[in-house]
Parts: C-alpha cells; structure tokens; sequence
C-alpha cells in the first residue's frame, strides 16, 4: 500500500473523487493553478480542467455561497477555506443558509458540500493561522464536523463527506500535514510513512463518518480527543503510565456516543482533550453527555484539558499548546482520584 | 512634513442622508427624474459595458401616458396580446392573494404576512422572460414570480397559513415558499445571501454545460449587505450566466434609499464598478420590465454575462404587517408616486390597443376575486396556523439531514413523538 | 419608583448614557428617525441628534467594523443588531476583531462597544427570527456576554455594559420585552407593570456583570438558566412543587461560578436550562463547570433541558421551546433520582 | 411563454480568467496601458465624481523617463528637496530593512517575514500627506508608514524577533506592528476587517467635530473581501473623512488580479458604483503617489468626504518568507515590469534637478546598511523567537481583558504562573 503524508492522503480523495464523479468541483483561495498554499489540490487543475478545479477572489462568504448554489444545482462542491481562522466572513452562509437548506424547503433543495480548512496550530501562525473553530459548527444543527487525525482517515473520510448528501465541514489539523505531531516540539520531526496509518489504500474507500475508533485500548481512564491531539494523548499515555483508553472521534457531529459510553462505564475516568479554547468548546459538550451517560460509573470528575481561554500567541505557541507534559500530569491526577 | 494646518480648517462633520419628506411634510419626489417613455436607446446585448453607462443613470420606460407602447425597447418586445392580458391577470391575481393574505393575517389566521402592492409587474413580468428549468434566487417579495410561474394560489396560501398541505411543513415564515419545479429557490430570511447563491447556481449551469440560468433578487436596502458584493465580484470574475436583479422600492422597512445607496446616483450603478453592464427600468410599467427582462437573459443564455438590472418602483404598503409606515413617511406619499400603478397602466394599455375595456376589467377584477376567495376557502378547509389541519410536531425532527442522527432521534423520541 | 417595560427600561438606559457621556453613540439598521423595530431607540435621535443615534446601510459586518473604528477612535458605540439571528455576517468582526483588539494591541486599542440584539423565540418568528447564538459568543475569549431577564436588570447591565472597557454582547430576550413570560403562551399576557422587576430606578445605576443572582431560594435542586428561561424556570419549581433553586446567571462570561457552586455543593441535584439548541449550547460549558467543581455533591446526574437540535420551526413553535411542562418533568425526574 | 428556445443555442460554459503567462513563458505587460507622465489633468478637490471618471482608468504620472518631474500633479505638490532626500531614505531604509530581515527569517531568528520589495514608495509617500493624529488602518504591507513616521527600526526589529522588546509581547505574527502614536492600527491578520474600521474611525472624528482623518489600506486581491463592500457603503453613505487606499500590486498570493477585478477594468473603478471620486496613480513614482495622497487627504480634511486611490504597482518579492512566487509566474516578470523600480526613479529625479549624485546615494546606501545592520545586532542583542530575552508566557494571559476575570487567573495558576 502506498505511503503517503496527510496532504497526499487529502489530494488522492478528491483525485479519486472528481475522477468517478464529473459532478465534483474544487475550489477556493489559491487553489486552482498553484494547488493551495498547503498543496492539497496541487495537478487537479491540469488534470481536471480549469472548470473543476479554480481560484477564486478572496471572499469566503462567496466561496461558500457560489458553493451552496452549486450544490443546489446538483454539482458537488468541495471548496478550500485557506485557514479555518478565515472561515468567520463565510460563517453566515454556513450557518443560516448551508445548514438550513433541507430543513427550510423540507427536502426540496439540498446542500451536498464539503468545506475544508486546515486547522490548528504548532506552526508558529500566531491567532490567525492556529485556530481550531469545531465547537461553532457542532453547536449549529444540520452540519456535519470531522476533523481526520491520520491520512488513510483523512482520505476515507472526505471521500465518506463528499457523497454525503448533507454539508460536511471538514477540518484538517494542519500540524499533521507532514508527520503524527506528538506535541515534542523540540524533537525531530517524525514522518509519515513510518507511521502505519501514513499507509493509504489506493482507490476508493471511504471511513464512514459518525464511527470513533480506539487508538489504544486502556482500562486506567479514558481520553476523548481528535485531530493532532490523538497524537499527543498516545505520547501522554505512554510517558504518563497511565494505562489510558485513547478514543479518536474523528467524526464531532453525528458523534458516536455509544463508543464513548461503552468506553468510560469501564474505566470510570475520564480526561477531554482538545486544541480549542477551553470555554464553550467542544469538549464541554462531550463532559456534558459522558456525566449524563456514565454519572454511576465515574470515579472521578471528568477533567477538560484544553487550548487556554486566550487567543493563540505567537511566540508563546508552545507554553499555550496542550501538550503530552500537561495530558501526561491531568492522567495522573485524573487517576489518582480516590 | 508639508501637511496643511489642520487647525485652520474648520471641524469635520459627520453627513447623515435623510429624506426629503418625513410624515407631516408634503410628498416630494420631483428629486425623480423621469424620461420620457421612448426616449431611452435599446442597445445590442453585447455592447460593451463602458459604452452603455447612461443606461444605469436614466430610466427605461415604455408605456407613455397615453398608454401607448413607444420605442426601441417597445420595438424589441417580444409578447403578444394574449401575453399581456395574461400578465394583467398575473398582477390583479397578486394583489386581489395579498389582500386576502392581509385579512387573514389581521384574523390571526397566519401570524405575519408580506405584500407586493405597487410592484406587482417586476416579478410577474420578469417571469416571462425565463424557460423551464431556469432558477430564481427570490426575497420575500417576489410571489409574483410564482403567481406568473403558474404554481397554485392555493399551495401558496396552504404554506402561509402552515397547514397541513404547506410543502415546507410549517417550518418556514408565511411567504417563504420553495418550488424546484417552479423555478423558485427556497427563500431565506437573511437578507442577501441568495444573491451569491444565485452566482453560484448559474456557475453551476456554466460549469455544466447546461442552458439554464439563473435570477438574482435583492431589495434596495439589501444591496448594502456584503453578499451584494461576493455576487457581483464572482458573476464579473466568472462571467456567470446571471440577471442581477435589484428592486428599488425606494424603502428598506424604516430606511430610505438615500441610506444604502450613499453617494452614487442609482443602485443600477453599482455595476459599473465590476463592468457589468446595468440597466435602470420602471418598475411599474409592466412593458418596460419584460423589455429589460428579455435583454438581460438573452445576455446570460448567450453567455455573455451577467447584467444588472435596477427596477425603480415604490413599495406602497408596510413593509410586513408588523410594520406601520405612517411612522417614518408621509401617509400620501405613496398616491404622489410618479410612476403610477403598474396594473392601471397595463390595463390602460391594453385599452388603447383595444385588446381591454372597462367593463372586462371589472369582469376580470370580480372573476379573480371570487376565485382567489373560493380557493382561499378550500386552503383553509385544511387548516390555518392555529386551526384544523397542521402538520405534527413530530416532523420538526425531520430534514435537519437527509438520515436522522442518533442524538435527533432521542430527541424526537424525548419529545414524545 | 417607576414601572418601565424592558424596551423602555433599556431605552432609558442608552438615554442616561448619552446623556452623561457624549462620546456614547447609538446606531443599527432602522435605529435612527424610527427609533428601533422594537422601538428600544425611540426619540434617541430627536433628543441627542442625528450624528449620535442614527440609521446604517442594511450590513451587520458594517455596523460592527464602524463601531470598532469609532471605539478605537475613543466613543462608546452602542450599536443594534436588528435580530440575534442576523448577527452572523458581523461574526468575523466580533470575533476576529473586537474581541483581540486589546489583546493583539497589548492595550494600545480597545473597543469599549456594546453590540444589543434582541434573542430567542416565542413570537412565531421562525428560523431566522427566534435564535439564541450565545454559545457562539461564549466561545469567543475577548468578549463579555450579558442576557438579561428583567427591566430593572436590563437597564442596570446595559449601563454597566457601556462602561465597561471591553466589548460585550447584549442579548434582550424578545420575548421578555413587553412582559415576564413564564412559558404559557395559551394564557393571557402579563404585563412588567404587575412584575416587582418591572420597577427601574430614575438616573444612573449599574448592575454589575459577572453576577449571579438567586431569584428563587430552594434545597432540592439547582436550576442554572437566565433570560426567558428564568421566568419559564419559575413556573416550572412552582408547578413541579419542587423546592428548586433557581438562579438568574445573568452574565454568562465571565461567570459567576461561586454562587453556582455554592447552590449545587447545598442541593446536589442541577439542571441546566436555555432555549438555544442543546448540542454545543452553553449548558454543555455550565455542566462540565458543575460536575469538575460538584463531582462528590452530585447526587443525580447533571440534566439538560434545551431547544431540540433543530432550527426553530415557525408553526411548532411552542412543541420547540422548553416550556414550563417539559421543566417541570425534568426537576420532577431530577429528585426522583436516588 | 416568449422565451427563446433555450436548445438553439451554443452550451454555457465558465470563463475562469488567467493571467497571460506562467513559468515558462515570457513576460508581458503589454496589455499595462501607460499614459506618458504629466498626461493626466488634475481637478480641482471638490470635482463632481461623474466629471472625472477617467481618472480611475488611467495612471497618473508625474515622473518621466529622464527623470522629471511634469504635469498639473507635479505642479500642485507640496514638498521641497529636502523632502525629497527624506522619502529617498526612508524608501532605501525600508529596502535595508526588508533585506536584513528576510535573512534573519532564513536563519531561524523570526518565524515569519514579509517584504515590500517594488513597493516602498507607496506607504512611505503617502505618510507625508498625513497629519499628527491622523490614523492608518494598514495590512502587513505598509511599513513605509511607519519608517516614515519615525517609529524606531529597533522597535520594529523588536517585534518581528518578538523579543522582550516587542511592543506586543510577543502575541503577533511578525510584522503586525501597532503604534498608536505613530498613526499605525494594530494590523490584523485577517484580511480587509481594517478597511471598514478606518471609515467607522474616520465617522467618529466627524462625529467630535475633530480635525483628524484615517486612511484604510487594502491589497488588489483583498478588495473581493466583503468588508471592502462595507467600507465603500459607509463611507459613501455618511461622507466618511477617509482615504480608501488600493495597493495593486498585480498578485494576491499566486492569485493574479484578474480573478479579483473580474470585469472592471481596474479596481479603482469599483469607487464609481458609490459616487466616490477615484484615482488610479503609478504607485513606482513617489511624487504622483504623495500628489495624489495629498489631494485626496485635503478631499477629507475640508470635509468632502472619502476618495479611492489605486496604486498600481508589482509585488517583485514572494508573497511571504512561505511563499514561492516561481511555481505560478514567471521569475522574470519582475525585471519586466514596466513602471520601474521606485527607488530608482526618485534617486533620479533628485540627480536630475540637482540635488543628488550617484556618489551620494552609494553613500547613502552604505549608511543605511550599517545603521539597519547596527540596529539589528541592538535588538538582537535583547533577544530572537528562539533565543535571549523574551516576553514571558505568563504574559500571554494579559489584556484578554481589561481586567483578568477569574477563569483566566485559574488558568494562568495552572499553566504554572
Ligand atoms: C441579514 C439581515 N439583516 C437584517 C434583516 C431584517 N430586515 C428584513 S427586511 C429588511 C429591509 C430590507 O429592505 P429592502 O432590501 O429594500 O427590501 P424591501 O423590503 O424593500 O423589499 C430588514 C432590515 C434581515 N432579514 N437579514
Ligand atoms: C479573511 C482572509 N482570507 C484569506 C487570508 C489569507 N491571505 C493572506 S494574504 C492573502 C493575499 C492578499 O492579497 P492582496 O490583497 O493582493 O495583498 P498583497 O499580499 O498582494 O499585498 C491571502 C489570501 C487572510 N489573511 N484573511
Ligand atoms: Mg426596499
Ligand atoms: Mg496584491
């Protein structure tokens, strides 16, 4: 099976997908000649045409929208915001109208998109190339939200939200473009393809969405976490020695809640991990459901480590990042509850 | 540096637009000037865009008040009689639908209701010009389109009164109709951000292949809002098979014109800062509309581009019946308004051609009422919003996705459906 | 002590602030001559002129980025949103702007501006006229977010708001703007002249943000909730005949944690009430704020009652909104845990 | 209905505009129209926008090829030799500047760099037009702004190694400078937010009755951002005391202006859907950029409200230290763009009127080369990204707020502060 990084992974889907499907167009900021400033649709322009793979002005709102029409019109959109931090000036259209679509016209007219961004930071991008903006889209009702932690997910999952039939945001951790980051900053970059998940099968496949699955099986406590920060759980677990059950929910909404519950009932612990700020996060929605779900099975209060409530400094990026040192010390203290 | 003194400049001010007249001052609309019907060139569709400014700065009218049909666009027309008394009854359909809508509103029968009165021919003669199969991107004030797109009075009357038979299942706001098949995208409540959309579809036909194209539909208080501005940057950088249509109505609820259209003369002009050809239309001469109509989706079906085009009409009534217009202009403003009814016009036309009298006019008036009044009967035979037939609650839980989703299916389930 | 309504209430609120303090300006789509669709601004413009209370072209991103610049200039906008709902093509300017000014500037701007905009349902508005988005602002690090659920309160918080040096949003429970409204919508209206709440000082008062206050004292359970839920909140201890604590958190961000605390470690038992959609919503944030500081009081899971996961349909307006029947079952249920 | 047989016609298809070469290909500006110096007539400040549309579509001049300075632009400037010699070193300041930090990003001491190469006299021009007081709204490409200004190179230096010295505490990307006395607003990351903050800026000093006005800065590819519409529309609509700078440097990333400009024919255009007068300058030419900079900021000091300037220009650098400009156009193009190098063109205007040597400006040019190198190793001295004396990260949680609720305390306990 090939190797391939996270980039690869994401321009093979959409490959694979404009090649089965003449209805699959691809588009935004950068993206048609040059192939994205992350390169995820470099040579789908000179292959595909450049109807079906183009640059558009710099307007995220019309991005979205112009992607909302065509999906209206029966074309299949997978449109590229540069960064998730420049999502905001499309957010409306997400919002008020991708998400609304089938509801308002009671099934009438459909919105079959996908929108991508990178996500995250470690990238030294200061507050405008780091955010991770997930809990704005899972607290809006008719949206999809999967955040890939691997490329062979990255690839099975887009090509599973690009034949959904519902608006898919797709949010690629931009740390792990190039290599599993455990959050050792300091140490040497790891690649790829010496990771058994940089293996991408060829084709089509798809990961369907709304399915966790288990990184690492663990009976001390369980962590609930996505995207880069799966990487950082595993290399807290390990460093910690806390034998800890790492979930990766690659899907945020529809969750798969019964992976969870199955999950904390055994363990009786539970630590939330995410990138975010913390307040209103993501994650509070997960301690929200797992005390809900698992209250007589808890042995502990269930702990949040998260991005810190400021916006995500530039020169500070690594004291503001949650990594493997703060996961390994909440694993501690989390099972040292009695 | 060499920078001026400040100091002796006087203070800067800051410059609020306000209208000429506000309630108690007598109604004023000479600031409009009108050209007269005929007088405006009809230029090939494929002029270039800098040459055909003044087609953004004037209005193109063509019915004179004689109700004669006069000039180059008049020449272009393609309709016949029978079009125009169809288009009569389109427009006397409406407003005979928005009088009862009204009533029924006032009766508690619905909770909210939008009427067209004064704009009645922009939608139904824009319809005109579109095929089967070609999409509108409407606001809440283009049931006309449906009306002339022959979609039932009485589904229409069905989704305002949330009944059982509303096709939206009660989900939408009165007014917020959707039909596919009639060429009609679901309306949203966010001002604007169909216009985009409408881009985007009509890329979508481009991109396709197809013939189809698309409507764009934006009130004049909505061209401020920023998806104005996505629409026209993609359908110039595209050349999106695409009319960009704007009606002034002169009022965005409380707000006159002169507030979103800042310094420049027209909304027609707003155009020119893309390259897109723009025309500047009467709104109430039913003639004139379909004149712009038939040029600007020949444009498009040509593939030629987008045009924007500009109708000048007056939105006679409230803005919504939440909204009481006495409290922002003079009462008598709207009976001082220069262009006139455009279904007095029409008629009048159609008298002067001889094709129309009197006497069929009110045949027509009492024949569309009572139909308008028996099918009104049978929509509320189903149900309205508080009474009979409605759709169940449980189906609130549906089309949030095209599959139910685990924690919507606890839900419908936690609410006891 | 005079009875106002909450549109009153907080249209004395901008005119004391005005009045004191010429650098606060008022502004938003229909704000100006005609004083506001809800009237909140009415005779503003006459009183104060046309350059301080004015109306704007129809574009929310407009108004807000206008105010920032007039904030950062030294006013004190006070600028309307005409519905929560349309608040989404301002996003990018609260969130990406407003809220980092003074962080990104370390100090050298600010944006001392308030952002009004009336929220939630109960007025047969539908989709687009019914929302309560206050997660998506609780989210947001940099910004302050205040609702409101009582003239007295609404006028006291609005001048505390104007003064405050940081961006807050201010949402006004529509519902709430002629009346207490406790849920039953079959019953006759009642008006904020009968209400003790309705009672707002003359002149110049603050209460302060970040405040809680217990409206209803009880021992069985907790309710934490605020704007038209408190009164729905009301009812429903009244009509369960369960001795709930009912508080009014009234600023959402920052908290005030201590008083929750302090209700919940007394009760064991808390429910967590809006009208905004569950998922993501910020009970998802209050409860894993309660069960991490309450874990070993808890006698009962932590429940959520919350507007269904759906937009906010027009005709099934009252089978949406968690009226006093669905609370009262729920605290019903919440004791009868053992 | 009248439609045309929709079937008879050729398909749609969609135009996706390209530039007219990529890698590979030669260089060609032809289509670059360029009016001889001293063409271009001037009118006077108060001229009615509809009189003088044509200068949105031409490019004023004011330096010829021998280095002269004609016209009715040049005739109307206000600035002495003396002056001139200033903006001479503060355009070759910034080029020392840009060249010792861009080596400085390369071996790891920033993060992150971007350059003005081609475009100094823009910023660094128009920065003598302003006023004590006034204020910028600019994005990460108006440095000139500040080195004109006299903010202090270490400080900028400071910034960009986010040194302890750093003025933003390390928060910012490098080069998001800030410096309220120096006129200079935070620069956001987040492309054309600024555009519509500088008109609400420039309301509320009209609104005080101050004498201060702002300038917004936006790039080519930017004026597509909505908030560029919300700009116009404010700005239009209430007379805004502001200057609307457009820097059209020809690329947006590997985007060329042709995807931004759709079907205007340049961007100054866009000034014309509002009635807002526009100029369109050769931003390679200091005195046309500081005539125009000081008609249109007199246009706002005397209360006439906002004016639109284009600068037409050529990124000859990347985009960014990220950026690779080779993949998407030839290397070349640079050498082949036809307005000239700005530095170069003001070095011999002075050595035409006498004023300098050639000999003097290889002085100069060792000068400022050991004073930007002086300055670097003093803040260098203090500290870099990875190394020396930082801003603290328990720092990181200040000025979230004016004052630090409980949450941020708790958390900044737990990071360990
Ligand atoms: C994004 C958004 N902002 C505000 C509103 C509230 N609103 C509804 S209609 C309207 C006025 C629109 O005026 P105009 O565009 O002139 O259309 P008209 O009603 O005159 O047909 C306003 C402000 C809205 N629906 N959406
Ligand atoms: C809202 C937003 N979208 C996208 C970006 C990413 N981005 C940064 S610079 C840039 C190109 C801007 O081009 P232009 O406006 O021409 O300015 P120039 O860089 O040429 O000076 C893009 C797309 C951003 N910063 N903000
Ligand atoms: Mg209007
Ligand atoms: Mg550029």
């Amino acid at each position: 099976m090939p190797r391939m990084t996270m980039i690869e992974a994401i321009r093979d889907a959409l490959d694979v997908a404009m090649g089965a499907d003449p209805k699959v167009v691809v588009f935004g900021e950068d993206v048609g000649y040059f192939g994205g400033v992350f390169r995820c649709t470099a040579g789908l322009q000179a292959k595909y045409g450049k109807t079906r793979c183009f640059d558009t002005p710099i307007n995220e709102s019309g991005i979205v929208g112009a992607g909302i029409g065509m999906a209206a019109y029966g074309l299949r959109p997978v449109v590229e915001i540069q960064f998730a931090d420049y999502m905001y000036p499309a957010y409306d259209q997400i919002v008020s109208e991708a998400a609304r679509l089938r509801y308002r016209s009671a099934g009438e007219f459909t919105c079959p998109m996908v929108v991508r961004m990178p996500t995250g930071g470690g990238i030294f991008g200061g507050q405008t190339h780091s955010q991770s903006p997930e809990a704005l889209f899972t607290h809006v009702t008719g949206l999809k939200t999967v955040v890939p932690s691997n490329p062979h997910d990255a690839k099975g999952l887009l090509l599973a939200a690009i034949e959904d039939p519902d608006p898919v945001i797709f949010m690629e951790p931009k740390r792990l473009y190039n290599g599993p980051f455990d959050g050792h900053h300091d140490r040497p970059v790891t690649a790829w393809k010496a990771h058994e998940l940089g293996e991408v099968p060829e084709g089509h496949y798809t990961v369907p969405l709304a399915r966790a699955v288990v990184r690492r099986p663990g009976r001390a406590a369980t962590v609930l976490t996505y995207g880069t920060m799966v990487h950082v759980a595993l290399a807290a677990a390990q460093e910690s020695g806390v034998d800890a059950e790492v979930i990766d929910l690659r899907t945020l909404l529809p969750l798969d809640l019964d992976t969870i519950v199955a999950s904390v009932r055994q363990t009786g612990r539970c630590l939330v991990l995410h990138e975010a700020t913390l307040t209103s996060g993501f994650g509070a929605e997960l301690v929200a459901l797992v005390q809900a779900e698992c209250f007589w099975q808890l042995e502990a209060p269930i702990r949040r480590v998260a991005g810190w409530d400021t916006p995500y400094p530039h020169a500070h990026e690594w004291s503001y990042f949650p990594g493997p040192a703060r996961v390994a010390e909440a694993l501690r203290q989390l099972v040292e509850v009695a | 540096m060499e920078t001026p003194e400040q100091d002796d400049l006087p203070p800067l001010s800051l410059a609020v637009p306000e209208p000429e007249v506000r309630p108690g001052d007598r109604p004023d609309f000479s600031r409009v000037a009108i050209p007269p019907a005929g007088s405006v060139r009809r230029p090939p569709i494929d002029a270039d865009p800098e040459h055909i400014r003044d087609l953004a700065f004037t209005i193109i009218r063509v019915l004179n008040r004689d109700g004669q049909a006069v000039g180059p666009w008049a020449e272009a027309l393609k309709i016949d009689p029978e079009g125009l008394k169809e288009g009569l009854r389109h427009m006397m359909t409406l407003r005979a639908y928005d009088a009862r809508m009204l009533i029924a509103q006032r009766q508690q029968k619905t909770s909210f209701y939008m009427q067209h009165l004064g704009e009645e021919a922009i939608a139904c003669a824009f319809r005109r010009a579109l095929a089967p199969g070609d999409m509108n991107f409407p606001t809440y004030r283009q049931a006309g389109l449906l009306i002339a797109g022959g979609y039932p009075l009485k589904t229409m009357m069905c989704q305002v009164y949330s009944n059982d038979a509303d096709p939206m299942r009660g989900r939408q706001l009165p007014v917020m109709y959707s039909s596919k098949e009639h060429g009609f995208f679901t309306i949203s409540g966010n001002l604007a951000t169909q216009y985009i959309q409408a881009v985007g579809w009509a890329m979508g036909s481009a991109i396709s292949g197809d013939h189809r194209i698309a409507a764009a539909w934006i009130g004049d208080g909505s061209t401020a809002e920023s998806d104005f501005h996505a629409a026209l940057v993609f359908a110039s950088t595209y050349k999106a098979p695409v009319v960009l249509n704007i009606v002034n109505n002169q009022w965005a609820i409380s707000t006159f014109q002169g507030i979103a259209r800042g310094g420049s003369g027209t909304f027609a002009a707003r155009g020119h800062g893309f390259g897109i050809p723009s025309l500047r239309v009467d709104g109430n001469d039913y003639l004139a509309v379909l004149a712009a109509a038939q040029w600007a989706t020949e444009r498009a079906r040509r593939n030629l581009g987008p045009t924007v085009v500009e109708y000048v009409t007056y939105r006679a009534g409230g803005h919504s019946t939440s909204d009481d217009p006495s409290a922002y202009r003079p009462a008598e403003e709207s009976a001082a308004w220069p262009l006139g009814d455009p279904i007095l016009r029409l008629k009048n036309h159609l008298i002067a051609i001889g094709e129309w009298t009197e006497q069929r006019h009110v045949q027509a008036e009492a024949e569309i009422h009572a139909e308008v009044v028996e099918t009104q009967k049978e929509a509320e035979a189903i149900g309205t919003l508080h009474q009979g037939l409605r759709p169940s609650p449980a189906d609130m839980f549906e089309d949030v996705y095209a599959e139910m989703p685990p924690h919507l299916l606890k839900q419908r389930h936690e609410a006891g459906f």
